[in-house]
């Protein structure tokens, strides 16, 4: 049997609003990133042509060769940053991904001290939290390096890590403190009464549910190493540390810089954490506590 | 001093940092010192955008290398700031002193202490693309500033180029030698001998040649404005794509013009003299590149081995370094008896005339209120100024009178 | 009365003070010193280039910076930068927040193409769109021509205006996935029944987002300012790469004069006092946000 | 609006059927009430009247009107939640006026409105705590607020009164059906009370796994269930069942119990008389179920015509009455008696059913083959 | 653990005292329900013995061992939570073991427990849904499974059965009695439903805003309420009250009612016999309030020795009972007869009370006064 639906039921305005909106971000988000994709797989000629060669017309390997083996074609450009945009990256990924476990872990404690307890002086605390984080990196750059070099640090994982830890601990609390707020207490009190302990009870049922929130702490935390430059510019001097945002910079202000060169630069900073990104993806949207208490 | 830094002083391991300019070139040549002298040499290149930030940084925190690049802008400011040791009685030094173009020396040396061995030099010249010039009908490049704009017009008019003139005046680069040049180039100056403003009051050629640009830019459109978001590099490829028929910068840059490997504009590239407001021939701007040695170094005698290697003259006298980098990249040279080399004049020959090549390193000077400890903050600001004025922000006079107040109060600040 | 047998457990307050003991620590060990030190910096005469001419002299930096006319300009510029900045990231993060949050095909790609420019470090990011907008080669200038909405290509960077709305525009296409992501994450923690219910209630899709997510949100928006405003304070690396700070000083923001101030002109102590002028205003208008946001969003499932 | 129709609804969760065909229309005013085992698709069904949840196939309608592509905003219903779905971020009394709000009534308006509904609920000094705050009970009736505060076509309660006290039960049970009269509009009412399905509703819909058994008056619903679940369901303790088939004897119809051929057979005549089937003869094979209400069977102490013995199994007090199962004749038969019962465990007892509330069931479909006719008392 | 005592526990919400100075013991493997209206404290009681609330004052023993400190975690109880507090991310199989891989039972045991556990629930074929695909009955039986499946030194037990139909319901009620047999361990229950609490309970004890009013057997509570509220509270539909006075009458104490004068009076002797207080003469002044239950009034379309005349109010049908509501003398009275009740509105009937049931409370502070002593018939 069929339905007359008035007209205005169907036509399915919600859905049309949905997709011109993701459409319109989509690319939004995409066409910017997409030229610095296309350009790295261009000829330098190419990649500078009036008008613009959207499609590159005769694909190209070549910038991204001079990566993987510098002496190549491309050896010329951008100094070292060449031969050390592979370990940049792979510094880069071990920074970033301490810095993210190093934080959360951290934060949590603190956070959950913030969601579930009472207690004097939170609301001081937490604004005291975020003005270690107000002070502008380029006040405390200089007293920071004597500490790492007094610490015996310089050019190290650690001192990156340790760097990036303070800078995103604090904004992680703030995250992470809201998500737990909205885990339904009952939750840790039935973990509770199943005779988990506290860290059981965190590690089994608290964190599991509250995992959009670390999702999304734990890539704030991870972006944050990922793009620091200024810290990384000055903690680290060789390969050995370089994180990728200083070898792009490199690529940026060298003499010789192509645009197509910098462009693959560019688009490899982006893809590893990118990739981490579609991982937790789904984790991200995945609706909290659906139907576990009633009330 | 590496003192407390691993490796360090036990085996006389040498930190040397540079900005990142070819620092495979680079590599290569200590690979060689390494060899002949068994002297171990730690090399850092750095991103240049931020190479004097992190090497004050480094000097501030006790970290720095025991040899290093220097700037001739940045040698006042690191002497006073106790990084540097002047070599004064060092094996050599004197020599090379003698041997070098008196502006260079000029700008290694501070308070009468010469700080630096020479890397390398050059002064700034009108470039041109004679292939463009000669579709339009032109045979010569201009002498004045009028004539320039003259030609250009022509250019623009004959629908070559909507632009001909692309000049890097982005804030970002930090050494916009061409505002120099055409200062100089007019026989003009910004300071006086004692260091003093004099842009606003005895001197007009400041006032002038920032009439000049903006009528350029904003009147003739014949200057393009795009040029005030434009760095070195991007003028280079334009160059080289033949979209501008006239820049000014560096000589050695005509090299890169004029390889066929590289550039659609290889042979056209020529050099000229800087344009001047009179359209006699006053001079132009050259900047100094150094070697030297930090304060604290515990290595000092490796250091300055290192340094000698480099910038000075090796055992038959011969400048090796500097001649490699000719010889390489065509990087301009302070000796004075590398432009008698034969090898030198061959390759020379190969991208720029060499009669106008020697002509520009014989007027150039280099600017005059380098020792000032404010010249920094200084060029800082007059890059803003130029900008206002080429975007028509401000008023040629306005621009020098502030440019002029800025020196005072620096000065104030300072004394 | 009793005897207590079990351990008496510690009270609320002990166990949020030992629970934030760690973080607590970190920071203490790594950004005490050096606040304090920056900000004892702050009230010398410290330049670098005169070592010699060090000494302590008070609030005089900060008395200096009333009439300090490039701070002046630079403070205006930020506030503007702020606001524009700090406006189009949190209507346009919503926005695509709640997009996400709905049900589509292609969702999980348009999530993903949500986190890109997260991805992207600053100074790529500034690269990405000089490359962009460059006058001579740049992708605007060839989209726009090619859709013939416009003849000739244009430098969009030199005029003022141009150059900080274009700047702007990039620092927002850099910071969206920030606040998307922590919207997004708030709003897949509203249980779906709160939406049944008002819907139930009447309410249309406005009235559901005002009165049931946006409650919800107050907190991660709360998030959302301070680290916008605070990054819009900061914006240097896109900022430096695009424009340097120009044309003259359109886009000179207080936190590119600050780089510039320590690190090219090395005066530490005036650096420092732009620093902490920073964090005062930072601060402020965070404590104002927290004072309008925190306690109306302050509940419990 | 007034009449609510569904048409051949049916819903399902990924491949899984829970809504299956479901025809059913609840007329203008009507109290409807939806009754079923646990997990038998009421509330789904109260969510797709709703709105909530799109059927999967099938049509609603509100007053003739197709409504299934109408938002749940625009469809003019009040619903009482299941899980009560309070909005934890406002107070009660912002909870129960939430939906005047989205109407624009004036805010003194509402602020009365509250407070009235407030009072009813016994919730009135609560107003300005947030749900967290409340008990079970109390958040109940605030998500019961949220719907008895405002106007609307059409009210879906889903066990609103679960939570609460017999006593304050009773109380909401008379609001709610005051409220019905008041207002004048459907009900659609969830619950699992007996009593309340019973006493308030004009008819009972009986569901089982997605598919309604029987809609009908409660009386009807009582003593003429339509299948043998239906008889099963409704009543507690539920009807006693017994398995035999139907002979006839001598022309009369007769039922012999399976187990032992015996019940019945004491009254034969009785028995035989009662048997006059709906819809012609019965089924083929003559296989059917007997079914007898706990209260319909009644116990003595001593042997009276046409009870047979039994043995205590269990005595369970219920208050007013007590619920003796007996072992009979190899089945355990239950009883509803009046308080007090005090024979111990195991002491024979006589057991008799109420011949006129036989009910008789075909044993391989269970649809009922005779409803019994109440003798009339007062 | 066993025995789990309460001494002079109180606790308070921000200054709001929501259970007050609570004493109460229940014994090793005590069956004991707690009731109450809604919002007086029973599951922040229960909460307390879990662990999961501090009290405000007083201590908690378990077995004699002062447990305040202790974290629920190690206190060996397990819990129905009202709010079932499932965990959303762990499908119905691993709600239900969870507590046995906390115990690091192995693997394959907790299968076969859960199971088990979801075969009594009739939830087996659910074990890989995430709550969220449940119904609301199902919800509640997963969170009853959770603490069926575990051995613990006390069950509390939360309004387990709420959601669930009346034919569930029995059943569960079995398998909960069931586990308490076989666990042999002490159960604390808190429900509304009068039957769970009559038929299951070993003690009942009942509250009121916090306070305990009283603690006994089923029968006891039923018969010999302790006050006025207990007496109202338990019974649906509660009890009849009748206010008056008593009176010396010729040396024999009689009840005479404030409105008439009248109730008992037709039975004055049976009255009369019948008031032997506990505790001495009564309240002073002499005020006092009858109670009687609806199912101890009796009605008859004839007149009957003792009996007085009402017109009937209004007729409720409860499926086997008729709940009648009659004007008696100006006040309400309500009587529970048997289905089925056929005389129309304000038809006159005959009522008469039950003169062995009928309770005496002092009017000022509602103690009983008396306890009907019950004729012991089969
Ligand atoms: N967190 C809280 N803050 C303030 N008051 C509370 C809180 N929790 C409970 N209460 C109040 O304490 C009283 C007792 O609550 P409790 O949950 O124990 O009631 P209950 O007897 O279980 O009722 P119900 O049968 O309705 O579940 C209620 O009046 C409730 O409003
Ligand atoms: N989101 C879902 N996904 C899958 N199955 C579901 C979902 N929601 C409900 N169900 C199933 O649909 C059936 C009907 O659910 P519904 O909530 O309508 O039951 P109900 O009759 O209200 O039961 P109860 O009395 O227990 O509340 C149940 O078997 C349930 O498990
Ligand atoms: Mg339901
Ligand atoms: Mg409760």
């Amino acid at each position: 049997m069929t339905v007359k639906v008035p007209l205005r039921y169907r036509i399915p305005w919600k859905k049309i609003v949905l997709y011109v909106l993701a459409i319109g971000f989509a690319l939004y988000l995409v066409l910017p990133f997409y030229w610095i994709v296309a350009m790295s797989f261009m000829h330098e000629v190419d990649a500078i042509s009036v008008p613009p060669h959207w499609i590159p017309s005769s694909p190209t390997l070549e910038n991204y060769l001079g990566f993987v083996n510098p002496s190549e074609s491309q050896a010329l450009v951008g100094g070292r940053a060449n031969e050390e945009t592979p370990y940049s990256l792979r510094n880069s990924l071990i920074v970033a991904t301490c810095t993210a476990v190093l934080n959360l872990a951290l934060a949590t404690f603190a956070a959950y001290s913030f969601s579930r307890l009472k207690f004097k002086g939170s609301q001081v605390l937490l604004v005291l939290y975020l003005i270690t984080r107000m002070v502008p990196g380029i006040a405390i750059i200089i007293p920071f390096y004597l500490l790492m070099r007094s610490f015996g640090l310089l050019d190290t994982y650690l001192a990156l890590i340790l760097s990036y830890t303070t800078f995103a601990l604090p904004i992680t609390i703030w995250i992470l403190k809201d998500f737990f707020r909205s885990v339904p207490r009952e939750l840790e009190e039935a973990a509770r009464v199943d005779r988990c302990g506290w860290f059981r009870t965190m590690w089994s049922v608290f964190l599991p549910v509250a995992a959009p929130g670390l999702v999304a702490a734990g890539v704030f935390a991870f972006m944050t190493a990922w793009n620091e430059f200024m810290f990384a510019l000055f903690l680290t001097s060789t390969k050995a540390a370089k994180t990728i945002p200083v070898v792009a910079a490199n690529f940026a202000t060298d003499f010789n810089t192509q645009f197509t060169v910098m462009a693959a630069a560019g688009v490899l900073a982006v893809v590893p954490p990118l990739l981490l990104a579609l991982i937790f993806q789904r984790k991200l949207v995945q609706g909290m506590a659906a139907g576990s208490v009633k009330g | 001093s590496s003192g407390d830094d691993a490796g360090g002083a036990s085996d006389g391991t040498v930190k040397f940092e540079g900005w990142d300019y070819e620092a495979n070139l680079v590599q290569q040549n200590l690979d060689r010192f390494r060899q002949q002298n068994s002297i171990k040499v730690d090399y850092t290149p750095i991103t240049s955008a931020q190479y004097v930030q992190k090497v004050v940084a480094e000097f501030t925190g006790g970290g720095g290398p025991d040899a290093l690049y220097v700037y001739d802008d940045s040698l006042a400011a690191w002497v006073e700031g106790g990084y540097l040791q002047p070599l004064d009685g060092m094996a050599g030094v004197d020599d090379v002193y003698a041997g070098i173009f008196p502006g260079n020396a000029e700008a290694m040396t501070y308070q009468g202490k010469k700080y630096g061995l020479p890397y390398y030099t050059d002064s700034n010249s009108l470039t041109y693309n004679a292939g463009i010039l000669a579709k339009a009908g032109i045979t010569k490049p201009p002498a004045s500033l009028e004539e320039l704009e003259a030609q250009a017009l022509k250019i623009k008019n004959a629908g070559i180029l909507e632009y001909p003139i692309g000049l890097p005046a982005q804030l970002s680069d930090t050494w916009w030698s061409w505002v120099w040049a055409l200062v100089h180039g007019s026989n003009g100056n910004f300071f006086g001998t004692d260091q003093a403003p004099i842009m606003n009051s005895t001197d007009t050629v400041v006032k002038d040649v920032f009439a000049w640009l903006q009528q350029a830019a904003n009147k003739s459109k014949v200057l393009d404005p795009a040029s005030l978001q434009l760095l070195p590099v991007p003028v280079d490829n334009a160059m080289k794509a033949e979209r501008y028929a006239y820049t000014i910068g560096a000589r050695y840059a005509a090299r890169d013009y004029n390889d066929p490997a590289k550039s659609k504009a290889a042979g056209m590239i020529k050099l000229a003299l800087i344009p001047s407001l009179d359209g006699g021939v006053h001079g132009t701007v050259s900047n100094t590149r150094m070697y030297a040695l930090a304060q604290d170094t515990d290595v000092k005698d490796n250091a300055f081995k290192l340094v000698t290697y480099l910038g000075g003259l090796d055992a038959d006298k011969k400048p090796y370094t500097a001649k490699f980098w000719f010889m390489q990249r065509g990087l301009g040279f302070a000796y004075k008896s590398m432009a008698a080399d034969p090898e030198v004049t061959a390759s020379l020959k190969k991208f720029a005339d060499p009669v106008v090549y020697a002509k520009l390193a014989e007027i150039a000077r280099p600017r005059n209120v380098l020792t000032v400890p404010w010249y920094t903050e200084f060029e800082a600001e007059l890059h803003k100024v130029v900008q206002q004025v080429l975007s028509n922000q401000t008023t040629p006079s306005a621009a020098v009178a502030s440019l002029e107040q800025t020196a005072t109060t620096l000065k104030k600040k300072f004394s | 009365m009793s005897v207590i047998e079990a351990r008496r457990p510690w009270s609320d307050t002990a166990k949020a003070y030992a629970l934030n003991a760690p973080a607590m620590i970190v920071i203490a060990l790594l950004v005490a010193y050096p606040i304090v030190y920056s900000f004892w910096v702050s009230l010398q005469r410290n330049n670098l280039k005169r070592p010699r001419a060090k000494r302590f002299i008070g609030l005089e930096n900060y008395r200096s910076l009333l009439t300090d006319d490039a701070f002046l300009s630079a403070l205006r510029v930020s506030a503007l930068f702020v606001l524009v900045v700090l406006g189009f990231t949190v209507v346009l993060a919503l926005i695509l927040a709640l997009v996400l949050n709905e049900r589509f095909r292609g969702r999980g790609l348009l999530l993903s193409l949500a986190l890109l420019p997260w991805a992207m470090p600053g100074v790529v990011n500034g690269l990405m769109w000089r490359t962009i907008f460059d006058a001579k080669t740049g992708a605007l200038n060839g989209l726009l021509s090619q859709l013939g909405l416009i003849d000739t290509y244009h430098a969009w960077l030199t005029s003022g205006t141009g150059a900080f709305f274009f700047t702007a525009m990039a620092q927002v296409w850099n910071t969206l996935p920030f606040s998307v992501i922590i919207l997004l994450a708030g709003l897949s923690t509203i249980p779906s029944e709160l939406y049944d219910a008002a819907k139930v209630d009447r309410a249309g899709a406005f009235q559901r987002f005002g009165q049931v997510a946006l409650p919800w949100l107050l907190h991660p928006l709360l998030i959302v300012l301070i680290l916008e405003t605070m990054n819009a304070f900061r914006a240097f690396d896109t900022i430096y790469v695009l424009t340097g700070g120009g044309p003259g000083d359109a886009t000179t923001t207080i936190a590119l004069l600050d780089v510039q101030t320590v690190l090219t002109f090395t005066d530490f102590g005036l650096g420092s006092a732009y620093a902490w002028v920073i964090t005062a205003i930072t601060l402020l208008i965070s404590i104002g946000y927290i004072g309008l946001l925190y306690r109306k969003g302050n509940f419990e499932v | 609006m007034a009449e609510v129709r569904l048409e051949g609804i049916t819903k399902s969760f990924g491949g899984k059927t829970v809504v299956k065909d479901l025809n059913l229309t609840v007329e203008d005013r009507e109290f409807l009430t939806l009754v079923g085992p646990s997990g038998c698709g009421k509330s789904t069904t109260l969510r797709m009247i709703c709105g909530l949840e799109r059927a999967t196939g099938g049509d609603i309608y509100f007053d003739g009107k197709p409504v299934s592509w109408l938002p749940a905003n625009k469809r003019d219903v009040a619903m009482v939640f299941q899980s009560y779905a309070l909005y934890p971020h406002k107070t009660v009394g912002q909870n129960i006026g939430f939906a005047l709000k989205m109407m624009r009534v004036p805010k003194a308006t509402i602020a009365e409105q509250v407070l009235k509904a407030a009072r009813t609920l016994d919730i009135e000094d609560l107003l300005d705590r947030k749900p967290r705050e409340l008990s079970g009970g109390q958040r109940q009736r605030v998500a019961l607020g949220r719907a008895i505060v405002r106007e609307a076509g059409a009210y879906l309660l889903d066990e609103p009164l679960s939570n609460l006290d017999a006593q304050l039960r009773v109380l909401m049970r008379a609001e709610i059906k005051r409220l019905h009269v008041d207002v004048a509009r459907t009900f659609i009412y969830v619950t699992h009370d007996q009593v309340e399905a019973m006493t308030m509703s004009d008819r009972i819909a009986v569901m089982r796994d997605g598919v309604v058994q029987q809609c009908a008056t409660p009386e009807e619903i009582y003593e003429r269930p339509a299948n043998r679940f239906v008889a099963s369901f409704m009543g507690s303790p539920p009807m006693n069942f017994v398995t035999g088939e139907l002979q006839d004897v001598d022309g009369v119809r007769m039922f012999r119990s399976t187990a032992t051929g015996a019940v019945g057979r004491g009254r034969n005549q009785a028995l035989s008389q009662e048997v006059t089937l709906y819809g012609g003869e019965g089924p083929a094979d003559g296989k059917v179920v007997l079914g007898v209400r706990p209260e319909d069977v009644s116990l003595s102490q001593t042997p009276l015509p046409g009870y047979r013995p039994g043995k205590v199994f269990v005595a369970e007090p219920l208050g007013p009455d007590v619920l003796v199962t007996v072992r009979l004749d190899g089945e355990l038969v239950k009883a509803r008696v009046p308080t007090p019962f005090r024979l111990g465990y195991d002491s024979t007892v006589h057991v008799g059913f109420n011949q006129d509330r036989l009910h008789l069931f075909n044993a391989s479909d269970g649809q009922a083959l005779q409803a019994p006719t109440r003798e009339e008392r007062p």
